[in-house]
């Protein structure tokens, strides 16, 4: 659930043929900077706001060094990948938290958010429908994600047909930056603590996500209904396999082994209806000629 | 060569980059810029720039290959067993080897008959050689590598270590073959444009392929320098190091679109990663703040890069068409003779 | 059965016969600490009649750990032993478990007192971390000045920064020593070697490295190994097996560590105590079978304010520094 | 293997496809073709855009598989074809759309796909032969699309080859380098090799071509000897009657000269040209002739704002300082970009989504698409420039090239401008759509706009212009007006022979 929900707008970024790698840091920046301005006695709803505040700030920084230097973005990102996991550890020491103890004694109305329920349905699963809808929204149906798609597409070709191209960019990274701080910020209230390191293991299984859900490492291509699927196939998939038993490494071995093949019957499958559809055309028209049809090669 | 010609070589951006770094931290701290601590860095660079050199090869087909650091956790543990059993060196090193590359085939197949994404695949294998790793060891790290193996660890030449001279002396056979001879123009030429290389005949299917094996056997051979080095390897080792060294090959001037860069410019990315990191012990900068620094030295040579490069970029337009414009005379006469 | 079955959550989940299921998860799998120790906790199952498993995932992270401790909380697992990777990190899950009547240990790395019943430590920081001192003052007097650096894992893991803290602070108020550095090599060898590596070039002058962590201790000694330095002293926490021919080499002279194999089994003992449906509470005593008697101690001696009824520390009775003369005893 | 082109095989026949079957996604594009080539002979292909020309000659080459039938070459039959073996047949095609190595040098991209290695001064001369110098260390994606279809020509011709294909080769070419190239098949012919010839130019077939076969919806419709056919019966074989326009007559749209200009230009500089100056009225069609590389597309490209230029604009009355593309296309300028798969379409995407790119805000209320809208604005332009038929939900990448150009051309004419440039807006549209594009041309004209049109076809400019300028080596040369306007009038004017007195 917290990879899906920075899964989607991660798609995004990937359609308009980018890339950020820098998402699990700004989830770290984001929780412990909500976790230090609660400590010094903010409201913790007015800290959460805060840490988005920085989660909006660093995805400014991605697009601004992103626009203005023309650098490839996963350079880029792995700069302030750098950069924003070490100013989380350095915020953590400035707010006087030594950075391995996390800050604690949040609010129970905060720690609910993410593992509490509203009328029976688990929080966590409300808000990531939310925000699935809303991308889903913003990708298929709006005006935005049609420029972002079409960017990625071809981005010389856009600049040609007038769309602003810069802006769609940063629009796509700060919205990957803000989501990723409210999944620092969600997963600080799951783990009731606020710590430097909470982003780190994000990166490649939301990478994952987004790939299997069949957004193009190029750009143009993908949907966010793919990148919902891949959520919860992989989520359930692995689930099972851990219920059956089965360890960690067995259960890598078999994601890995299932994704790959999964990967190369999509194609395959599409390839031979295809020919099949080809092929029954093409008896339908001789039959038409009243001719045998005299398959070759 | 002039300093614009010069410049236009992305490598020597690269290597340049390397040099102030050094020459800025010397400032600080001379003893960075001691024989002894360079060639350190040469040799902590090694896996990195074998790791860097074979992400390049498969980048420049237009594909990605995130498994480098599983495929060396795998040919690692195998190659540790066996030196581990007394198998002798020469024999441990050319089956991990031929493993190594081994897997990169799996690897290309995937992404050329099987038809899945390169990203896809190796991000499938990332997670099943590492699986296949731990499940050979069931967890425990191998140690007591024969201190004779690790003797090449140490080893020198000319005061340079043994390791340096072979990484050196592979990356140059791996450049030339790329820049010399007709498949390895074949590499740049599919990752270039894959249709316009399928359509003068070139094997696409087997390039990539082969790319993808050069990245499982370079994976391997940094499997058996982390064996000389380090001694032992769990199946832990080279975690997380895929995407250090596709920002190596990406820093080095090789483009993740395809069909540009080279071997030198991805092992001078290496070495610029290496000696950023290493030079925080020099600075005095504590470990504390190690993400922070090196987040903020990549970005501002990124930024200064991307400066130099749009300077130059414009004074080059100019010249072309001050160029077209002042032969443009000639040309007409050229024309009005063929009449 | 389950221990304190009052809320009748778990029987026996699961498929695992009629034996009750012990979960024991280390911080990450593939490291020849953890692996000892759930060795000697899946063998201490059999002596004891528990189902134990050994689960762990390949990397360090609190989601990953989190996800496992819930999936064995659904599975009806009866017993839960967490090496953790963030003190308050598991609590929401671990006290779930809890409410559901699942056992709840941490062994080597501790979560806060309230998220579990029972901590099997190896040792107190205030122990661990002037143990650190002494096996290093034992080759640099500490009436002189001397240069001194700390490496270990990251800033971020808990006991290593409680040890490296109580350390220092011995080495501020007792010792003339200055400490230069601190590095962190996170779990990987290579880097590991570097880094000890760049130390040393970078403070010529340096006299000793304290380096308690499994993978920056021999990391560490390789490096000393490779560049030839004779100088300076190493010492801090790994297993013998790994460290064996380093000392065997001279590289360094003394490293110390717990017996981890005897920390795993010594957590499933207690586990077997509390399943049995016995209760334990400070100051109790208990015989625990190849252990002899062990005794709860407060959490206070790990620095916690935190009491309650059914909680507290066992600390195991000692720990071993391991030289050239006695590492041929040992074998993990 | 390469085979020695200068020994022709026995068998006249060099290749044959029989009963050639291939369909996309259900649709046929070729329903059994039987075509052949004889050594020494240049056989024209012609059809109309989509006829399924180049899907043919992508299926000798081994490009694409066909579903059913055999393909002959040299005498026997090849199965499996691949481009791999079709080369090591001696069979060579030079794709409609250049396939360079964006990021490789000229000389490694021609070299590249030579078996026997040539050195710097043959390719140099190999250029030359063709057209004009081409650095040979500039890399391919610096090229003017122009000169990379001369490079890949230029790939076609040194290759040894048997049979040769050539998919719309004049399409990017000036009337010289055209002739230039006639010479050059010519003599391969000559030398025993047989040549596929696919083109939408009449005059071309007739002076070049032996025998041509038509094409009209995947299969053949004819196949004459050049010398029993007209210009005449081709076009009613092409087009079928019912869709046929009559062609329009010379007669030029008059100009409303009064008013002021739409589009004014005073003293504009920038790269690749310098101090232009001139006036675009309503409803006038002014033409700039030139030949490939005068810069014409420079001055488009900067005065619609994607490049930097000094000097005045006046757009509509109004100062235009701070050129986007944006701005130009909300303030009435529309471009019609030259190299159609880099700057024209987004091949990706489909042919509603292309057409309404240009014109999202207008189809979008409260930030979401109104899709009704948007399939409005597709279909009243995609009929206006008859597309092809069938779904506006196709990929533009599956489109022939044909039909290509008129999406792109649809894209700008979205915004409903009141100034359009179009650059070579004709290249790779067949007989029956341009005669439609040229009405269109006209009728927009008519209509108010004004047009300017860049075109390297001086045939085009002088059925199309009321006014024309020439452009050399990025200056404003002379300007032709009203009966001055003829083929040899720009010829000399473009490649300055006038001015020497040398009569062409
Ligand atoms: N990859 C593809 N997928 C689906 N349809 C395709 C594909 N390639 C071509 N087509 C379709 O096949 C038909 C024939 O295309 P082809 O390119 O052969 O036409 P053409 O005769 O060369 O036209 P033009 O003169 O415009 O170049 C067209 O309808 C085109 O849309
Ligand atoms: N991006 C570029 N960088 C450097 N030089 C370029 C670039 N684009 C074009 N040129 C060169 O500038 C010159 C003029 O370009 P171009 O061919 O576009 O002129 P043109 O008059 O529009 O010709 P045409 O429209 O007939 O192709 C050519 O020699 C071309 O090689
Ligand atoms: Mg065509
Ligand atoms: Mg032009």
């Amino acid at each position: 659930m917290y990879l899906g929900i920075i899964a989607m707008p991660l798609a995004l970024v990937m359609i308009t043929g980018g890339i950020d790698i820098s998402f699990g840091s700004v989830a770290s920046l984001s929780a412990i900077i909500t976790g230090v301005t609660f400590q010094a006695g903010l409201n913790i709803w007015l800290a959460v706001l805060v840490g988005l505040a920085a989660a909006f700030v660093a995805g400014l920084v991605n697009a601004a060094l992103i626009v203005s230097t023309g650098a490839q973005p996963m350079v880029i990102t792995l700069g302030t990948l750098f950069l924003f996991a070490g100013l989380a550890l350095g915020a953590s020491g400035l707010g006087g938290v030594s950075s391995f103890e996390g800050i604690s004694g949040l609010p129970p109305s905060f720690v609910a958010l993410a593992s509490g329920k509203t009328l029976g349905v688990p929080n966590m699963l409300v808000i990531f429908l939310v925000v699935a809808v809303v991308f889903a929204v913003l990708l298929g149906k709006s005006s935005y994600g049609r420029q972002a798609r079409l960017i990625g597409a071809n981005p010389k070709a856009a600049a040609y047909a007038g769309l602003s191209i810069g802006k769609v960019i940063t629009v796509s990274y700060v919205l990957t930056a803000l989501c990723a701080g409210f999944v620092g910020i969600l997963l600080t209230s799951y783990l009731s603590s606020a710590r430097a390191d909470i982003g780190d293991a994000l990166l490649m299984p939301t990478l994952t996500l987004v790939v299997i859900g069949g957004v193009s490492m190029y750009g143009g291509e993908g949907s966010i209904g793919g990148v919902l699927i891949a959520t919860f196939v992989i989520g359930f998939l692995q689930q099972g396999l851990r219920f059956m038993g089965m360890t960690e490494n067995q259960v890598a071995v078999v994601t890995g082994s299932a994704l790959v093949v999964v990967a190369s019957l999509r194609w395959w499958s599409g390839h031979f209806r295809e020919r099949v559809k080809n092929r029954r055309v093409q008896r339908a028209a001789l039959k038409a000629e009243g001719k045998s049809a005299q398959p070759v090669a | 060569m002039n300093l614009r010609s010069l410049l236009r070589h992305r490598e020597a951006v690269t290597v340049s980059g390397v040099v102030i770094l050094v020459l800025l931290v010397m400032l600080v701290q001379p003893a960075f810029a001691a024989p002894s601590n360079l060639l350190r860095i040469a040799n902590s660079t090694v896996i990195l720039a074998l790791l860097a050199a074979g992400s390049a090869v498969v980048i420049m087909t237009r594909n990605i290959d995130v498994s480098v650091g599983s495929m060396l956790a795998l040919t690692g543990i195998v190659g540790g067993l066996m030196l581990r059993d007394g198998v002798p060196a020469v024999l441990t090193v050319v089956v991990v080897l031929a493993l190594g590359a081994a897997l990169g085939v799996v690897n290309g197949l995937g992404v050329t008959y099987g038809h899945v994404p390169s990203i896809v695949m190796t991000l499938g294998t990332l997670g099943a050689y590492r699986g296949l790793s731990f499940l050979i060891t069931e967890g425990h790290s191998i140690e007591n590598v024969p201190a004779g193996y690790k003797a090449i660890g140490r080893a020198d030449i000319l005061g340079v270590p043994l390791l340096v001279w072979l990484v050196i002396v592979a990356l140059i056979g791996i450049g030339l073959f790329l820049g010399r001879t007709r498949l390895g123009r074949h590499v740049y030429a599919t990752g270039d444009n894959r249709d316009g290389a399928h359509l003068i005949g070139v094997r696409t299917n087997g390039v990539i392929i082969l790319a993808f094996a050069v990245s499982g056997v370079c994976a391997a051979a940094a499997a058996l320098v982390f064996l000389a080095q380090v001694g032992s390897i769990s199946n832990q080792a080279g975690q997380g190091i895929e995407m250090r060294a596709i920002a190596a090959a990406v820093i080095g001037g090789v483009a993740l679109s395809g069909g540009v860069g080279t071997v030198f410019g991805a092992a001078a990315g290496a070495v610029f990663i290496t000696a950023a990191v290493s030079s925080l012990s020099f600075l005095g900068i504590p470990g504390f703040w190690a993400d922070t620094v090196i987040g903020a030295i990549l970005l501002v040579a990124l930024f200064a890069d991307a400066r130099v490069r749009k300077a130059l970029d414009h004074r080059r337009v100019l010249d072309r068409y001050r160029a077209v414009h002042e032969a443009a005379p000639d040309a007409a006469e050229n024309r009005k003779v063929a009449q | 059965g389950s221990g304190d079955g009052d809320n009748g959550g778990s029987s026996d989940g699961g498929d695992g016969g009629d034996l009750p299921q012990v979960a024991f998860i280390p911080k990450l799998t593939g490291v020849g600490f953890f692996e000892a120790g759930g060795a000697g906790a899946e063998a201490a199952g059999g002596d004891f009649g528990l189902d134990v498993q050994y689960r762990g995932s390949a990397e360090a992270s609190v989601a990953k750990q989190v996800e496992l401790i819930n999936t064995y909380t659904s599975q009806g697992y009866d017993a839960l032993i967490v090496s953790s990777v963030s003190p308050d990190g598991l609590c929401s899950a671990l006290k779930k478990a809890m409410d559901q009547g699942v056992v709840v240990l941490t062994w080597d790395s501790d979560t806060n007192p309230e998220c579990r019943q029972f901590y099997i430590s190896q040792g107190t920081p205030d122990q661990l971390g002037s143990l650190l001192v002494e096996m290093a003052a034992e080759n640099v007097p500490t009436d002189e000045a001397a240069e001194v650096a700390f490496h270990y894992s990251s800033p971020t893991v808990t006991d290593q920064n409680q040890w490296a803290e109580v350390a220092k602070g011995i080495i501020e108020s007792d010792t003339e020593w200055e400490i230069v550095d601190t590095v962190f090599s996170e779990n990987q060898t290579e880097l590991a070697v570097q880094q000890t590596e760049a130390l040393v070039n970078a403070n010529p002058d340096l006299k000793a490295i304290i380096a308690p962590d499994a993978n920056a201790l021999p990391g560490s000694a390789q490096a000393l190994e490779n560049l030839s330095a004779d100088g300076i002293e190493l010492v801090g926490f790994s297993t013998p097996n790994v460290m064996r021919e380093y000392i065997e080499n001279d590289v360094l002279d003394r490293f110390a560590l717990w017996d981890v194999q005897q920390q795993g089994a010594m957590s499933v003992a207690v586990a077997a105590h509390l399943l049995d449906g016995n209760t334990l509470n400070v100051g109790d005593t208990f015989e625990a079978e190849g252990f002899g008697t062990l005794e709860v101690s407060p959490n206070s001696v790990q620095g916690y304010d935190y009491e309650a009824d059914g909680n507290g520390i066992i600390v195991m009775p000692e720990r071993t520094v391991f030289t050239a003369d006695n590492i041929g005893d040992f074998d993990f | 293997m390469e085979h020695d082109a200068s020994q022709p095989p026995a068998n006249g026949v060099v290749a044959a496809v029989e009963r050639l079957w291939k369909s996309y996604g259900g649709i046929p594009v070729l329903k059994g073709v039987d075509i052949d080539v004889q050594a020494g002979e240049i056989h024209a292909l012609v059809g109309g855009n989509g006829a399924g020309k180049s899907t043919l000659m992508k299926a000798l080459t081994g490009v694409v598989t066909p579903d059913a039938g055999r393909i002959v070459i040299g005498g026997s039959e090849v199965r499996n074809l691949n481009p791999r073996t079709a080369h090591a047949n001696a069979v060579y095609m030079v794709p409609q759309e250049p396939q360079l190595f964006p990021n490789l040098t000229v000389f490694e991209n021609v070299t590249l796909s030579l078996a026997v290695p040539l050195s710097r001064a043959e390719v140099k001369a190999a250029i030359q032969a063709l057209g004009h110098a081409i650095d040979l260390d500039a890399r391919a994606h610096e090229l003017s699309i122009s000169d990379q279809q001369l490079i890949e020509i230029v790939r076609g011709v040194l290759r040894k080859a048997r049979l040769l294909i050539v998919d719309e080769p004049t399409g990017a070419l000036t009337a010289r380098e055209a002739d230039q190239l006639f010479e050059r098949l010519r003599a391969l012919a000559a030398s025993g090799v047989g040549i596929f010839y696919v083109t939408h130019r009449m005059s071309e077939i007739f002076a070049l071509c032996d025998r041509v076969t038509v094409l009209r919806d995947g299969a053949m419709v004819l196949q004459k000897a050049t010398a029993d056919t007209s210009v005449e019966e081709l076009v009613s074989t092409m087009v079928p009657e019912s869709e046929q326009v009559s062609r329009e007559e010379q007669g030029q749209v008059a100009r409303a000269v009064d008013g002021p200009p739409a589009l004014s230009l005073q003293g504009f500089t920038g790269q690749g040209f310098t101090d232009v100056t001139l006036d675009v009225f309503p409803g006038e069609v002014l033409g700039i002739a030139g030949v490939v590389g005068a810069g014409r597309t420079e001055l488009a490209e900067t005065v619609f704002g994607l490049r930097p230029g000094t000097g005045d604009v006046t757009l509509l009355g109004e100062r235009y300082q701070h050129r986007s593309p944006k701005r130009s296309l909300t303030r009435g300028l529309s471009y019609v970009a030259e190299d159609r798969h880099a700057h024209g379409v987004f091949l990706l995407g489909t042919i509603t989504e292309n057409c309404s790119s240009t014109v999202l805000s207008r189809v979008t209320s409260l930030g979401l698409l109104n899709s009704k809208r948007e399939r409005q604005v597709a279909s009243r332009l995609t009929t206006q420039l008859a597309v092809q038929k069938g779904s506006a939900e196709r990929r533009v990448g599956n489109l022939s090239g044909g039909n290509q150009q008129k999406v792109s051309l649809a894209k700008s004419l979205a915004p409903e401008p009141r100034v359009i440039i179009l650059d070579e807006p004709s290249r790779g549209v067949d007989v029956g759509a341009r005669a439609d594009l040229y009405k269109m041309i006209r009728e927009l004209a008519e209509q108010g706009l004004a047009v300017l049109l860049i075109s390297s076809d001086f045939e085009e400019i002088v059925e199309l212009a009321t006014r024309v300028v020439i452009m050399r080596d990025g200056r404003i040369g002379e300007e032709l007006e009203a009966e001055q306007i003829t083929f040899s009038a720009i010829r000399d004017g473009a490649f300055g022979t006038r001015a020497d007195g040398v009569s062409v």
